[in-house]
């Protein structure tokens, strides 16, 4: 169900869904040939988090810009219907903190497991330091106090 | 007019007047080849490295200027002496033996590498300087030695392999088993056409038995390319560098060793480099024996004739990407050895028509 | 079977009849060596208005003010851009946001001194490599 | 007797790698069961980085990206900046941007090139490869005063024009780079091992490549005729004529094939762009001296372009203040890394070793 459509500004059409249609809206645009998925990006504007996709396609110019806005960080996860959102989303809650159901391996990315918050959120706290080590069994040690740091 | 190394120091020592045939014991004789053939390995032993560290040498300029770049010229006029601080590096760099690694075997890896390799230099028939013949050894064996000595490295680069308690050179100790298994028969076919042809094993006859006929590389074309592979997978040379190959294995076996220890696989690596093409030489191209135009020099046209090898074996080295495991296991059982068989029917022809007789 | 590698080959033994390329640095000057090389940031004090432009567009901070009691004029707040050559990133945007060009980025490349602080105060800053060498 | 699983980490220190990653691999005695990426290793989040800059001063941490081609990455953010603050470039500017980026792009072929000759086991390759490249670096200094990290493009123009020693250098790297890259290329092409060793190995079918949305040579070795210059042209890459190289091999022989056949067309390109370059201004005088730090722009835009590993994009918003509120990059060596494992299923090693270089990853790009 879309909420919003428009122009940005640099010429592109824009949709903006409801998170729950989020699959439903993806399919068929899918269907309607834009096969390709250009870029899946997290903006956070602090009162809520809006996942933009770029959609293109492989054989002309064509390029969609679909948006879905999110309070509580949950959204369902389009990995049926592309292979590259699958490191995509696993991106996006590595960095965002917005997790995905029904995404195979929800885990971080880039940072070690035990990474406290997301560094992308705007309330991330920069000043706190995170040391990262390696325990015994090769799994990462995330702790605050700079000893465990090497 | 061939004179053996026995009788060229009794000429010296009698010609300086010194006659010492007194004080020997009861078995003299047994005795003074006891000293004769010391003195002779340790010469072989001296000049061995100091040829591997020639061909070191000889290796970096050429890859160098294959490479349009200068190779080693700051240590010593044109870089002579980079190799002996590179040995002298070696020497002083720790030797670090990680914990959890099988100690013996671990420490004599290397050992059973280098070794087999400096014997094998005894076999070589060195030919003649002035008639003074440089043969260690007349035993009629020689061939079969120096297969079994050769058969001796790989065995060293899989324990090496196994003994450092490492995935990676796990694989490379198994791939050193497959590349010895699988190229050594070849190689053994097509030293028995040269057998055949000459009749004998002794390394001497067959290069004098060369001076007289031409050479078997041209009587025997096949076998001649059949044996230039194999000696070239027996050196593991990049096409063939399987056991060490830097890009995907880390250095395969000789991924824990460090300072002395792997100076010495090193030297092992260029050391077969020029025993390779020494042996080559001397059973293809009849090394050492002398020639009619240049009598007595029979040591110069080895040296000639190994060099030649040595450079083809090392721009091979140089230009070829590495070979794949199982494209490599399959080029050597289903084309080199029928080759080989191949070679075998042929050398039966020949015979027919050199000595009429089967 | 063996005429590609035998090419290959070819063309490697080639190369052996050229020239080697490599140009011995220390011996020999490096011959492309140009006029706009983005070396060391060098600052000129005379014509420094002290508008602190260089040290907000500083992507890492490196170029700060630092009060420095020179007075040439125009400077009423004596502050001067002092630049830590250790997190320099020598990406020019100093040099090129500069109103009086009076902070620039010279030719010098040999930047190994008995110095250990590499945080140069606008005095050092302003004296090039062979000055300082020659002046402590 | 049950299989032998052996679990190797091809870890992020490993000699042909790429840079820092770490393979999970998975071994049967040699073949490769499963072959996970493990990236992160030199994760310093770019796009975070940038919230607390100016537009202008960016550029530093766009250069660190693919630190091979890395004119391309900073076109790309300077592009999205453009579009989104509404700055007019002049004319020379433009072309003298489509100049440095086809050169860059030849560069960093050549590093893929030397390496992957170094992956297979050659040592030769990579001293000619480095050696062409060595005169793009040093066409790089003389205009932009630096070899790596170029800093050359400016938000709204170039820092500086050609000087005039530029134009004979340049026309003898022209005159005979298509024979060196020839010298190059016959090291390769005919070699029966190297055919042997890259030829119907790692397999990678256009429904795959579509579905993990890759881009670039990877994709158009696929059989995909896919190339950013041509279906949405940017600067003035439809004034040039070239052609996009195209295989339908699906292995790394295409991918072999089709790199070196871009060096050839951006070659072309190069030579075009610079009998085309109209005299004037290169710079837009508005943001020349003090004007580079009041930039603003309110909005998003996202720019797409062509880097020599595929679509790089840079996605802006702005909040109208002087420093940009978010920029997301998409990197194509990231999607061209995820499909890694798709397409070493049941390889020996060495193939692992040998389709890793040719999907060319940079790790600066993919970790971001």
């Amino acid at each position: 169900m879309i909420i919003e459509e428009g122009v940005l500004k640099d010429g592109t059409k824009y949709i903006l869904v409801e998170k729950s249609t989020l699959i439903e809206e993806l399919n068929n645009l899918k269907n309607q040939g834009y096969d390709y998925l250009i870029l899946m990006s997290a903006v956070d504007y602090k009162k809520y988090r809006e996942v933009v996709y770029h959609l293109g396609s492989y054989n002309d110019n064509r390029k969609i810009v679909l948006k879905v806005r999110t309070e509580d960080d949950i959204l369902q996860s389009s990995t049926p219907l592309w292979g590259a959102a699958n490191w995509f989303e696993r991106e996006i809650y590595d960095l965002m903190g917005i997790k995905f159901e029904g995404h195979p391996n929800l885990k971080r990315i880039f940072l070690p497991e035990g990474w406290h918050g997301h560094p992308l959120r705007k309330d991330y706290d920069m000043s706190k330091k995170q040391y990262v080590n390696m325990k015994e069994d090769g799994t990462d040690l995330v702790s605050f106090n700079p000893e465990d740091g090497w | 007019m061939i004179y053996s190394i026995l009788q060229l120091i009794n000429f010296i020592l009698t010609y300086i007047g010194i006659s010492y045939s007194q004080y020997l014991p009861p078995y003299g004789a047994l005795f003074q080849r006891l000293i004769v053939d010391t003195i002779g390995a340790l010469l072989i032993f001296i000049a061995a490295s100091l040829t591997i560290v020639v061909v070191i040498y000889i290796f970096r300029k050429w890859m160098a200027d294959l490479q349009q770049r200068i190779g080693p010229n700051r240590v010593g006029p044109y870089g002579t002496l980079q190799l002996i601080a590179d040995a002298l590096k070696m020497f002083g760099k720790e030797d670090i033996i990680p914990d959890n690694v099988d100690p013996i075997l671990f420490r004599f890896a290397p050992y059973l590498v280098f070794i087999p390799l400096i014997m094998s230099y005894l076999l070589i028939p060195y030919g003649t300087i002035y008639h003074w013949a440089i043969i260690f050894t007349n035993v009629n064996v020689t061939l079969l030695l120096i297969i079994a000595f050769s058969a001796i490295p790989p065995i060293g680069e899989i324990i090496a392999g196994f003994a450092s308690n490492n995935k990676f050179s796990l694989i490379g100790a198994l791939r050193a088993a497959a590349q010895d298994l699988s190229y050594e028969i070849p190689m053994m076919i097509s030293l028995i056409g040269v057998i055949m042809l000459t009749g004998s094993l002794n390394l001497n006859t067959i290069s004098q038995y060369q001076w007289h006929y031409i050479p078997i590389a041209i009587l025997e074309p096949i076998g001649f390319l059949v044996f230039f592979v194999a000696v070239l997978s027996k050196m593991a040379v990049v096409p063939f560098d399987l056991p060490e190959s830097e890009s995907e294995l880390v250095s395969g076996f000789n991924v824990e060793y460090s300072g002395l220890r792997f100076g010495i696989f090193y030297l092992g690596v260029f050391g077969s480099i020029f025993f390779g093409s020494l042996f080559i030489s001397t059973v293809y191209l009849g090394g050492g024996s002398d020639l009619p135009f240049l009598p007595g020099f029979g040591y110069i046209w080895l040296l000639i004739k190994a060099f030649i090898f040595t450079f083809l074996f090392l721009t091979i080295w140089v230009s070829l990407p590495r070979i794949r495991v199982d494209k490599y296991m399959n080029f050597g059982w289903k084309y080199l050895l029928p080759l080989s068989l191949i070679n075998l029917l042929w050398t039966m022809v020949l015979l027919l028509f050199i000595h009429g007789v089967l | 079977m063996v005429k590609g590698i035998l090419k290959g080959m070819f063309v490697v033994l080639k190369h052996s009849r050229r020239k080697p390329v490599t140009v011995e640095y220390p011996e020999k000057e490096i011959p492309w060596h140009t006029k706009r090389f983005r070396g060391r940031v060098i600052l000129n004090l005379d014509t420094c208005i002290g508008c602190s432009l260089c040290s907000q567009i500083c992507p890492n901070e490196s170029d700060h003010m630092v009060y420095f009691d020179y007075d040439n004029g125009k400077n009423k707040r004596k502050i001067y851009p002092a630049v830590n050559i250790g997190t320099c990133t020598y990406c020019g945007l100093c040099q090129a946001i500069c109103p009086t060009g009076s902070i620039r980025l010279s030719n010098d490349m040999t930047l190994a001194s008995f110095e250990k602080d590499f945080d140069y105060l606008p005095d050092r800053l302003s004296r090039t490599e062979e000055e300082l060498k020659h002046h402590d | 007797m049950e299989e032998k699983i052996l679990e190797v980490n091809f870890g992020p220190q490993h000699p042909s790698t790429h840079g820092v990653l770490r393979l999970k691999v998975k071994l049967n005695g040699e073949t490769v069961l499963s072959a996970e990426p493990i990236i992160g290793y030199l994760h310093r989040n770019a796009e975070k980085l940038s919230e607390f800059n100016y537009y202008a001063s960016n550029l530093i941490f766009m250069d660190r990206l693919d630190y091979v081609g890395n004119h391309n990455m900073e076109l790309g953010y300077v592009l999205a900046v453009e579009k989104l603050a509404g700055i007019d470039v002049p004319e020379r500017a433009i072309w003298l941007r489509m100049l440095f980026a086809e050169l860059n792009r030849i560069a960093s072929h050549l590093v893929w090139a030397g390496t992957m000759g170094l992956d297979l086991g050659m040592i030769t390759p990579f001293f000619y490869a480095f050696r062409e490249r060595e005169r793009i670096l040093q066409l790089f200094e003389m205009v932009s005063g630096a070899r790596l990290t170029y800093n050359y493009i400016s938000i709204g123009g170039v820092y500086n024009d050609l000087p005039n020693e530029f134009d004979e250098k340049f026309k003898e790297f022209v005159n005979d780079f298509p024979a060196r890259l020839n010298e190059l290329k016959s090291l390769f092409e005919k070699n029966e091992i190297f055919i042997q060793r890259m030829k119907g190995i790692g397999i990678l079918p256009p429904e795959v490549a579509k579905s993990y949305s890759i881009t670039g040579p990877v994709l158009r070795a696929s059989g995909v005729n896919y190339d950013i210059r041509k279906i949405s042209p940017y600067l003035y890459y439809d004034k040039v004529d070239f052609e996009i190289p195209i295989s339908h091999g699906m292995d790394n022989y295409a991918r072999f094939e089709v790199r070196f056949k871009e060096m050839e067309q951006s070659l072309k390109i190069a030579k075009q762009v610079y009998e085309k370059l109209p005299p004037g201004e290169y710079q837009n005088s508005l943001y020349k001296k003090s004007g580079l730090i009041n930039i603003k722009g309110a909005g998003e835009s996202y720019v797409r372009t062509e880097s020599p590993r595929g679509e790089f994009g840079v996605y802006v918003v702005g909040d109208g203040s002087k420093k940009p509120y978010r920029v997301r990059i998409r990197s194509p060596a990231f999607h061209n890394l995820s499909a890694v494992n798709e397409m070493v299923k049941g390889l020996k090693i060495a193939d692992l070793i040998a389709t890793l270089s040719t999907l060319d990853p940079v790790f600066g790009e993919v970790d971001r």
